[in-house]
């Protein structure tokens, strides 16, 4: 089943990508082997920031241990979190308060929505148009203004808790989203003008990096980029977790398999959340915020995996518990480390540009992939 | 028809070209759009919610009392060991011991501000501030004693 | 009325009476240098500054606003630190290329200088071959940066300075086709020829329909020639770091980054001479009261202000469009630009010998 | 396809698998020695089509390893949780990644933090520790004095 693994013969030039490399926004290690422009093969050398946040898992109590998950995935924090908290409360067999629900969900997808801005921009850079990052930046900014008030941090926000949410809502928070609203409206047109419908942008992106719908399946890719493939796989359709059963969006499918198709449904899904919060934030509960806990917490011997859709792909959170106060291992399955795999599998035999606007469309960020 | 197919499609690139253009020439055009934050100079007009987490301060009031029982669950529940709280034995007027804090020791080096240890606090001693420029040019000096020389416990904290 | 003409003739006048003739010469070929020395830092200095405040309001962005006035001394300080670095040269690099490059690349950028007519008689060399040989020596450009790649032992910077050589070489023909068609036009190759040729109208109104075409091929074959986004495969910063000068540091990058924008100067002045008139002020038929005003304008301010508009241009396409991939560059060169220029150097010689244009 | 009815048809597949039931997905317990052909057949079995594997973690039970499989289908939308016990003297068991090829990754991490050595793997080797790292850091019984601060 396995392709030849490509070779190196004389003629053939080896570089390195990385780690300190403008292209892969963090510290990604490629290691390419060309011949001429074209690859042959990519080999990632993972590591550069790993910390193990699994080993430290197991000494950090149920409540600390949400916190350091914020470090993995930093651009989509407060949805590694969510997973976190889930795990623990279908541990403890809690019940969620209405409003906390509905506060998690909202900030799941602004969280969402400043990934995918942050994800548009950098992917608009890394295809060579830096204006576009600017732009991004101003309406990621307002995200992060209303994370700031509420939460109290603008990126690793912390906000959740087991059982709920650490604080209530700001009360400016309502009138702030609303105002957030109206300003993206207006503006994410003009990300289609920018970037969207560029025929340089299409060239770049269309019939690049094919992902076939079996070997996106195979590859466990999930999120945006096997939805491009027209894998159905996000977790908020598939198993709702909190309300989002209940709620009324879609599930942004593109059948093309290439960067552009990846690129659309990312697109499309800053819409959708846009949506989502437009039913919900007329519609908060009034009641608890948090739901009443022991001051130490302690799960029952037992196994508890939950699954969350982030902003990259599906995020698992594996937890083993002894009946201790601390978990005796925790495995976070990170949608950036199965996307990855695919890396070398989708960019053989493109061109070494056409890299790095694959690993765009992949959205990769490097501590979600290192843990 | 092949020419037709053509023109069209050159028709598009260029059109689509000249929208990004407009796009760019209209923010080139429109100083008001400009978002640049002159940090050092907007200094006094800057204004951080009251909610944003900085560094973890002890409230003391005018009689330079505090709410700190010493009784240890923010060291507990801090995840990277920031804080150490170091108790001592005071004698009260009835002649029974009893125990207070010392030196309430903070590692602003080590502090996530996670918050984990303000809402821990039984007593709402600590709260988070919303200082954020703590650069220093010694690390020894993020070592930090919160509670104020000469501070006692407020009566009737228990 | 201001006018450069007048100084240079003075200037000519009072060394020719007070000293022999040779020393008088020498004395011209010293102004000379100083004032091309002089015009590249000044241009340098500007064109950056340029740059950063076109690209900041483009990114919504002030930009620099610290040094100086509005940040004006921004690059003279950058300058500054350039100079003070320390020059790098890697391990196992070919030192004598690596530090003949960047001199090569200005040096190259220097010659095209000399033809180039600044205003109503103010012109280095009126050499009568002027096109072609800005045509010929812009295209030694590519040796230093091939030499610059080659030398610096990095695969980044030899992959960049590749693509450089495949880019310019390709693109030298369209804009050389397109410079064509305008000598098709004047009948000449003296620059200054091809400028009094436009006393009554710019050749892009004249020529009409095929002046335009090649007047867009012109400013595409260009960008890319000078290496700039969307073309600007040989440094591009997200795949190669920074292509062909990666290795490069201190005053040897600041040579190339000089020349990179006097390049941007020079051939947005072989454009505004061909085809936007050079220092020529813009006529309208016999509207004799509006061109009295523009003819009251000095010719220098024309020049300027025609190739700084084309410098715009230039720098709005680079904040505003993605980069081309490798091969879609080079499809665009000889599937689509080179076929276009061709066939529309053959209308634009059916037109001159039919006398279709205005 | 129920745990009960997932169960059922796997009893038919191969009769003497051993089920663990009461967590949130059927679970099979196997030795790693028949892990091949057990994920083999749930992977190409008609009606059972567990083409995802979206987890793929080791657990050290400090007696012995644990591999634990995560499969589900992205056609019938089942799930079922394999766990293979592997020898902590002699950790080894047979590779996946011809199956999945999302093993090839997780293998390689499990490889790295455990020193599960995955038999008939492509490409073994520290993914994310340097090369001569010694040690395997998410073992209980593994000692760094210098990176590990104990609370």
């Amino acid at each position: 089943m396995f392709e030849e693994v490509g070779t190196t013969t004389e003629g053939d030039l080896v570089i390195n990508v990385g780690p300190q490399h403008p292209a892969t926004h963090g510290v990604l290690h490629l290691v390419l082997t060309l011949n001429g422009e074209t690859i042959k093969n990519v080999e990632p050398h993972l590591g550069y920031i790993h910390r193990s946040i699994e080993k430290m898992s197991e000494s950090l109590t149920y409540r600390q241990f949400i916190y350091v998950t914020s470090r993995m995935d930093y651009l989509s924090s407060h949805i590694n979190n969510h997973a976190c908290a889930l795990t623990v409360e279908k541990g403890l067999q809690i019940e969620v308060p209405a409003r906390a629900q509905v506060i998690r969900v909202l900030m799941d997808e602004l969280t969402r929505l400043a990934s995918h801005q942050l994800w548009w921009g950098a992917m608009a850079m890394d295809v060579g148009a830096l204006t576009p990052f600017f732009h991004a930046f101003r309406e990621r900014e307002a995200i992060n203004e209303i994370m700031e008030e509420t939460c109290g941090a603008r990126l690793t926000m912390n906000y959740i808790c087991p059982g709920g949410v650490m604080i209530d809502l700001h009360p400016n928070f309502q009138r702030k989203v609303k105002e957030f609203i109206t300003l993206f409206k207006s503006k994410i047109d003009e990300y289609d003008e920018m970037v969207t419908g560029n025929i340089i942008f299409q060239n770049r992106m269309k019939g690049i990096g094919l992902l076939s719908k079996e070997d996106a399946i195979s590859y466990g890719v999930s999120g945006p980029a096997a939805r491009g493939s027209g894998v159905s796989c996000d977790i908020r359709k598939l198993y709702p977790y909190e309300i989002y059963g209940s709620l009324n969006f879609e599930e942004i499918l593109e059948t093309g398999g290439d960067c552009f198709a990846r690129y659309l449904v990312r697109f499309k899904e800053m819409r959708q959340s846009l949506s989502i919060i437009e039913q919900l934030i007329d519609n908060i509960p009034e009641g608890d915020f948090q739901a009443k806990t022991k001051a130490v917490l302690k799960l029952p011997k037992g196994e508890f995996y939950s699954r969350v859709e982030t902003a990259r792909g599906e995020l698992g959170v594996y937890l083993i518990s002894e009946g201790g106060t601390t978990p005796y291992r925790v495995k976070y399955r990170s949608p950036g480390f199965s996307n990855l795999s695919a890396l070398n599998h989708m960019s053989k035999g493109y061109k070494l540009g056409d890299l790095v606007a694959i690993m765009g469309t992949l959205d990769l960020v490097i501590p979600d992939i290192d843990r | 028809m092949f020419i037709v197919d053509y023109i069209k499609e050159v028709y598009g690139a260029v059109k689509s070209l000249l929208t990004g253009m407009n796009r760019t020439g209209y923010y080139f055009t429109h100083h008001k759009e400009i978002i640049t934050q002159e940090y050092p100079d907007n200094k006094d007009t800057l204004v951080l919610s009251e909610r944003f987490r900085g560094e973890v301060v002890m409230k003391h009031d005018e009689n330079n009392e505090h709410a700190c029982t010493g009784c240890t669950a923010c060291e507990l529940a801090c995840p990277n060991a920031t804080i150490k709280i170091i108790t001592k034995f005071d004698v009260t007027p009835e002649g029974k011991k009893k125990k207070a804090i010392d030196t309430f020791v903070y590692h602003l080096e080590l502090c996530t501000m996670c918050n984990l240890c303000v809402e821990a606090c039984p007593t709402g001693a600590i709260t988070m501030a919303q200082t954020f420029e703590h650069s220093v040019t010694d690390r020894s000096k993020l070592i930090k004693k919160l509670n104020q020389p000469g501070s006692k416990i407020r009566e009737g904290v228990e | 009325m201001f006018s450069l003409e007048g100084i240079t003739d003075a200037i000519y006048s009072w060394l020719n009476s007070t000293f022999n003739p040779t020393i008088a010469l020498l004395i011209e070929f010293a102004i000379v240098v100083v004032c091309v020395i002089g015009l590249f830092a000044v241009l340098g200095l500007v064109l950056v500054f340029m740059e950063r405040k076109v690209s900041a309001y483009m990114q919504i962005r002030l930009g620099p606003n610290r040094v100086g006035f509005k940040g004006s001394m921004q690059t003279m300080a950058d300058t500054l630190k350039l100079v003070l670095k320390e020059g790098l040269v890697p391990d196992g690099a070919d030192k004598f290329l690596f530090n003949l490059a960047p001199f090569v690349v200005m040096i190259v950028a220097m010659l095209i200088l000399a033809p180039i007519p600044f205003a109503r008689n103010f012109q280095m060399w009126d050499i009568n071959i002027g096109v072609l040989y800005v045509t010929a020596v812009s295209s030694l450009s590519v040796i230093g940066i091939l030499m610059a790649g080659w030398s610096s032992n990095n695969k980044y910077s030899l992959l960049g300075a590749m693509r450089s050589g495949a880019q310019i070489v390709s693109y030298e023909l369209s804009a050389g086709l397109a410079v064509l068609s305008i000598v098709v036009l004047t009948g000449s190759l003296q620059l200054s020829d091809i400028v009094n040729s436009q006393q009554d109208g710019w050749w892009i109104f004249k020529g009409h329909i095929p002046a335009i075409i090649s007047f867009v091929i012109f400013i595409i074959a260009v960008t890319a020639e000078t290496n700039r986004a969307p073309f600007d495969l040989a440094e591009a910063e997200s795949e190669l770091t920074a292509g062909f000068h990666t290795e490069y540091s201190g005053m040897r990058f600041a040579l190339f980054f000089l020349a990179e924008y006097v390049n941007i100067f020079i051939v947005c002045s072989i454009g505004a001479i061909l085809f936007l008139g050079g220092w020529m002020p813009f006529h309208i038929g016999n509207w004799e009261a509006f061109n009295h005003v523009m003819d009251f304008i000095p010719s220098s301010v024309w020049f300027f202000g025609k190739v700084f508009f084309l410098i715009f241009l230039i720098m709005w396409f680079r904040w505003t469009f993605p980069r081309l991939r490798i091969d879609q560059l080079l499809n665009l060169e000889w599937k689509y630009l080179l076929p276009i220029s061709m066939f529309n150097l053959l209308l634009m010689t059916l037109m001159a010998i039919m006398g279709w244009y205005f | 396809m129920t745990n009960e009815a997932l169960q059922e048809t796997i009893t038919a597949l191969i009769p003497d698998t051993q089920f663990e039931t009461g967590a949130e997905w059927l679970t099979i317990t196997t030795d790693a020695v028949a892990i091949k052909p057990l994920l083999t057949a749930l992977r190409q079995t008609a009606g059972l089509d567990f083409d995802y594997l979206f987890c793929l973690s080791g657990v050290d039970w400090k007696t012995h390893f644990n591999i634990v499989y995560h499969l589900s289908s992205t056609t019938q939308r089942h799930t079922v949780v394999v766990k293979a016990k592997v020898n902590r003297d002699n950790p080894e068991i047979d590779t996946v990644s011809d199956i999945w090829r999302t093993a090839e990754f997780h293998e390689l991490e499990a490889y790295d933090l455990f020193g599960i050595i995955f038999t008939g793997h492509p490409g073994l080797r520290r993914l994310f520790l340097t090369d001569d790292w010694k040690g395997w850091p998410l073992r209980k019984d593994y000692e760094d004095p210098i990176n590990m601060i104990k609370l």
